[in-house]
């Protein structure tokens, strides 16, 4: 055991570091550092900066496209790219699905499929919720019925992030019954502009739109889009649950706006003085920050405990928990230390072309509606409610 | 010591919950927002001819009497209908400082006008918006001859953008001691040389900022005495923020029975989500949360009307540390319980919640408020509120 | 409304403190603000000494030797006595089985137990908890039998707090069996002295001698000793219960437990400098002290729409929870501020005759015994996890 | 980077836990705290067979050499067993010291002994007890010809009423910086001029008070550069404290499993205990909070033997206030599944949670140490850890 990072880490990080400074658009990292709004333009300039540079999914073995990096060089990339203000890639393509055709596709659907998402070409969105089935995800009811050599689906998925930018849905269905209900679901790769496909936009409580329902009404899908066997959808999208997890911790953001929480409590005072100065403010910044280690230290932990390729358990629950709670307390306290200068609301001032003044602070002005998004992380990919059940059941046997 | 309502207290409760109810929606509400508005003429006469903009007016200054318990009822309503009117900003803070610094004079121009709803004031103070329980005020008032020249910014507003005329702190004299030095002055709105802007908060709500430039008045427009403003401003802010968590305590109860309600209804694993033990008891703690804020809210509106700044400071202080931390909690836990729909910007809740949230930014953060309840000297308690150049006005 | 106290109540406060410094014998009030081990002759001499004023039972009604003080002044006496360094007084006579005598005992069931109860003369204490019948009382075993005169009992009871000091016990006995387990359940009055009853310490956590087990083999007890009917028991011990809340609030003690803390942050230092003036302890001392006057103001508010004699709702559920929490910070909050001084542990140090040194510092000596101790606050008089429950279910409609 | 641990250090884990399983209960545990003791020699003479208590003293000065992990993993397993054995203060802190400050001498005296069992040392440090992170040091040593003169007292010592040595921080200068002018020094415990009195803690370990009644001491006595002495016992406190969080991971580790054992078993209201979802969710917690602790002492010990003095600080700082607040809630939580039995004596749950009450109340509470950490100065990430007299020691 030696968690001191190795000479060629270090020397990793800096390659990193160097990348990051001379590819990623300076008007894009200026934006993420802002928290100010990101379009599919910003992120696919990004995208295809590392796509070019062979780094877009390093995770992958080399035949896929990948470099093969283990946990403790992704981790070094998140955190490293993170600082700069690498924007988020869509992660419903590169994270999601395109696992699941590594590892269950068809060789046609990896070869009609990665490219296109690697090049940015093609983009993706994900299928999953729908109004009656959110934690309870089994339970849901779109129908695939089989009728020659399509399936048409009817039915409302929902809380579809970007499907506005999306090319393509996969997305989980019913195509049969069985004795429990996570039987008889199945795995289908849609074309989003496909007839019969509608998206709804549906605003959140910071006022922006980022999620769809996406209804389908006799969408026709050819057979050869279903991943895997039909009926056996249910443990694919579980090992893609339990995926997602892992990644949601987003320790490098996190340490990212843990600098700008610091930046903030230097420019805003209390009682007179830099609020970073106030005992008070301190110990609460010391906590949060102390706990962001025990978090990165955990990643770093549960990811080498799967070694590579391996799936992650059911410990990678905790990330889940804890990485969502920790973004949660950031923006808490970044709006605790803005205090009323975060008050004004001017969403359009968040956009690309605003030239007129912000009243308040400039750098106070999204904290607000970012504090009620990050609301969603203790929501989505399972809520924490589940993840503590799963935790419960699968970890501590209770 | 009496917990209970008095029977016209309960009828001025019930007659307001029942005009709000009739007269004001959510959906009305959005349109306003919407339309960039924050007060509509119907709510605004309506609360005046039940004489809520009367409350609490001392009734020497030809207002209605009724003091803090008064002003909760008031507030807790507006909040429980999420109402947009300019009560706090026009009543509680600029008419209280009528009540409380004006000339005879003064108060038979302008508490008339406000108690009959025809003439809406406001309170512009803030300048710095960076600087919790540390601002320095940089606007100005010199004299020149026998009037007076102001100049300086004032931000933020509340219910500025729909004043009649604006009560203005001003240095008036440089001391070492940042309270010190401070009057207060009556403009009017219409004032060519007041340049301004409105825009909204996180709520919906509407503020304004605005610069004074060279704004020249006659010495009627002093208020109150000459560099003695402050205490006064320490009044009526108190007795805002005791009546703004009165409001965010009728939010919550909404917010609260709202969650109560899809708990009850929605369903997940084939039972609905209130048969789920940690919901149930998440529930609770939302509940517990809110009874103490009924507890401190009540508590901060006898004692905010009170004459000892002492116990002022300290219960005031005590009722927004409270609310703040448990309206952060009733909210997120309201989000949290309503899953997905919980984000929506869709359901009612998410006005509710915002509106919290914009409380909890306004008039004192948690940490302040703690700092400022245990800094209260005790000796205080005799003292009281502050010296008036007039008589004392009776407190109610 | 008006939650100021009137001139009235301000002149009882001042006849309670005359009172109280007059008649609290000196070295009890010491032992009690210096958290020192109180003997029951400790607590006997306070309880004789309200008896001669006429105090003891101050909120029964005036025919029954108490005062009909309404809630607001018992709130005094309770701030004010505590203040001083009160002991508490035993509750299971007057404040448990005394007032379900009043409601529901026989005419000779009061005058054969009131008289020496308030005298001091006799004690009582509180058979309800079994080693399988925790939270979940109605389950309990202890079997009463009839035979000619008498109930034979069997059984054993367990957590009896005192039950070493005590002359009598109220138990919850099982006398029949019916559909649901709260049926066939009845309330006896047992003689300590019988035969056939045995008293076993248990140790707490903090190493005291408080609670006991009482072993029941044949114990006979005269059937005129049954409280109310037979099998109806069960009412009569939820009557109790929720009585039990309103008190375990503890405000009088928590309030000076909090003087206690202030005197403790001023003499322990933190950098150098005392402790209370230190921003982030002064923090947590004022969310504390604000907690604390909230749940006084909800004491206050409760009792109030009970009115005078009327059982508290559910909602006393609260005072439970949030007194018991508070009680659990203010000792955590003490520890704290007495930081390493408060390791040593001696009890011997607490007792009477104690002439050796202490070391660490003699008022931080007993402050992690308590700690302890009190973490049986959210444990005992109805677990907080079935306070939640209560809430939930008889508040919320949940 | 690599979380694996070697397959040496595996095999010495095991064994480690094998010794203590077969040679140490807590019946024993308790017969020994009854009995006053708090070291028994067949389990420290066990132990040095193992080769623990030459772990981690480096091997330049007679150690075995290892680690921060070494330590760790027998911290965590003397807590795990909740053991008495002085191992903290005899090998980390004291022994610490002379492998830190030591001649080749006082090395080949001391070491020996220390790794072979056959003689245990203590750091008498502590004088206040009631300054956190304030304290000043008035025990002081004067010169009188070659010789030095201690005089003064010394509190809390750990391990103390077992050793046969002392090592005694006093102060040779005064000087402003209340940590300069420190130096260390090594007494026999048989010193008729030392008087002193052993009692126990709050988890029936049982440390010693002494007076140091003008103690003369040969130049020999001295243990590293005058005056120089602060950095080293920062040094050691470090490592102790990385230590200490190793134990409490093993008593916490313990606690858990406990507990989650009586919700599995324990019945009320006709279902097992684990079956109610509120109690699974705080399982739950405790969990995480456990699973975070393991990585920030994983991440500790690390770091408490790194050169930077920055990386120690904030390492070692991170993990005991993370520990502190874990621990609480582990015990509180603990005690609460348990209901009433969490009360008693009778459980061995009880020693476990009076153990970790203690290491809370040791080495700084959690808030001193969110201060130390925030405040560790990044430029000393270049300094190495103190300046010794001698040449570097080796870092294994």
């Amino acid at each position: 055991m030696d968690i001191n990072f190795t000479q060629e880490e270090i020397s990793f990080s800096e390659e990193v570091r160097d990348f990051v400074s001379k590819h990623l658009p300076s008007d894009v990292s200026r934006k993420v550092l802002e928290h100010k709004r990101i379009s599919k333009e910003d992120v696919l300039r990004w995208h295809v900066a590392l796509y070019e540079k062979g780094w877009i999914v390093p995770g992958w073995p080399e035949r896929f496209g990948g470099c093969d990096w283990n946990s403790v060089y992704l981790h070094i990339f998140d955190v490293e790219s993170s600082a700069l203000g690498a924007p988020r890639l869509s992660p419903f393509g590169l994270n999601m699905i395109g696992p699941v055709l590594l590892a269950h596709g068809t060789e046609e659907q990896q070869n009609t499929y990665l490219p296109k998402m690697l090049s940015g070409e093609q983009w993706w969105c994900q299928g999953y919720s729908e109004p009656g089935s959110g934690s309870d995800l089994a339970s849901l009811n779109t129908r695939a019925e089989r009728r020659g050599k399509s399936y048409v689906v009817n039915g409302q998925k929902t809380w579809t992030t970007h499907a506005q930018w999306a090319d393509m849905i996969f997305c989980l269905v019913r195509t049969g019954s069985g004795a429990r209900k996570q039987e008889g679901i199945s795995m289908l790769l849609c074309d989003m502009h496909s007839p019969g496909i509608e998206v709804r936009p549906i605003l959140t409580l910071d006022g922006e739109h980022e999620v769809n329902e996406v209804w389908f009404e006799d969408v026709e899908v050819p057979i050869e889009n279903l991943v895997g066997e039909e009926g056996k959808g249910w443990s694919i999208a579980k090992f893609l649950l339990s995926h997602e997890r892992t990644a949601i911790a987003g320790v490098g953001v996190s340490k990212r706006e843990l600098v700008y929480l610091k930046q903030l409590a230097s420019i805003h005072h209390y009682l007179g003085k830099p609020a970073k100065d106030d005992p008070v403010f301190a110990d609460r910044i010391a906590e949060l920050e102390i706990d962001l280690l025990a978090l990165e230290m955990t990643v770093l932990r549960v990811a080498a405990s799967e070694g590579s390729g391996g799936e992650p358990g059911p410990e990678a629950s905790i990330l889940k928990i804890r990485g969502t709670e920790i973004q949660q307390r950031l923006t808490e306290l970044q709006l605790e230390v803005a205090g009323q200068s975060a008050l004004p609301h001017l969403p359009m001032a968040w956009g690309d072309h605003w030239l007129g003044e912000t009243p308040g602070a400039v750098h106070s002005a999204p904290l607000a509606a970012r504090y009620l998004n990050t609301r969603k992380t203790s929501i989505y990919g399972g809520t924490n409610e589940i993840q503590r059940n799963i935790i419960s059941q699968r970890v501590l046997g209770l | 010591m009496n917990f209970t309502f008095t029977d016209e207290q309960k009828l001025f409760k019930e007659g307001l919950d029942r005009f709000l109810e009739k007269n004001f929606s959510l959906d009305a509400r959005r349109k306003m927002v919407e339309a960039k508005e924050s007060n509509s003429e119907h709510v605004w006469t309506g609360l005046a001819s039940m004489g809520a903009l009367g409350v609490p007016v001392s009734e020497d200054s030809g207002g209605l009497g009724g003091a803090g318990i008064e002003a909760m009822i008031i507030m807790q309503h507006l909040g429980k209908h999420l109402v947009l009117e300019p009560y706090l900003s026009s009543v509680i803070l600029a008419g209280g400082l009528v009540d409380l610094c004006g000339s005879e004079f003064q108060k038979k121009v302008l508490i008339p006008e406000l108690v009959a709803g025809e003439g809406k004031l406001a309170f512009a103070h803030s300048e710095q918006l960076n600087d919790e329980g540390g601002e320095i005020l940089h606007t100005t008032a010199t004299q020149s001859g026998n009037n007076w020249v102001l100049k300086g910014e004032k931000k933020l507003i509340l219910g500025g953008a729909t004043a009649d005329r604006f009560i203005i702190s001003a240095k008036t004299s440089e001391t070492d001691d940042k309270s010190a030095g401070v009057t207060l002055f009556i403009v009017e709105s219409l004032d060519e040389k007041i340049s301004g802007k409105a825009y909204p908060l996180i709520d919906g709500s509407r503020v304004l900022d605005i610069q004074l430039n060279d704004v020249e008045l006659g010495p009627e427009c002093v208020l109150g005495a000459i560099d003695q403003g402050q205490s006064a401003i320490d009044c009526v802010n108190d007795r805002a923020t005791a009546a703004i968590c009165a409001e965010a305590l009728g939010i919550m109860e909404v917010i609260h029975e709202m969650t109560m309600e899809y708990l009850r209804t929605r369903k997940q694993f084939g039972s609905a989500l209130s048969q789920f033990q940690s919901l149930q008891h998440r529930a609770v703690d939302m509940f517990i949360n809110i009874e103490e804020v009924r507890s401190l809210v009540m508590h901060a509106a006898a004692k905010a009307w009170s004459e000892s700044e002492y116990e002022r400071v300290r219960a005031v202080s005590a009722a927004k540390a409270l609310t703040n931390r448990a309206g952060r909690l009733v909210a997120q836990e309201a989000i949290q319980l309503h899953g997905g729909m919980g984000m929506t910007l869709e359901l009612p809740l998410a006005d509710f919640v915002r509106r919290l949230l914009a409380i909890e930014l306004m008039f004192g953060g948690e940490r302040f408020q703690r700092r400022r309840f245990a800094d209260a000297a005790d000796e205080g308690s005799e003292k009281t509120v502050f010296v008036s150049p007039k008589k004392q006005w009776k407190q109610i």
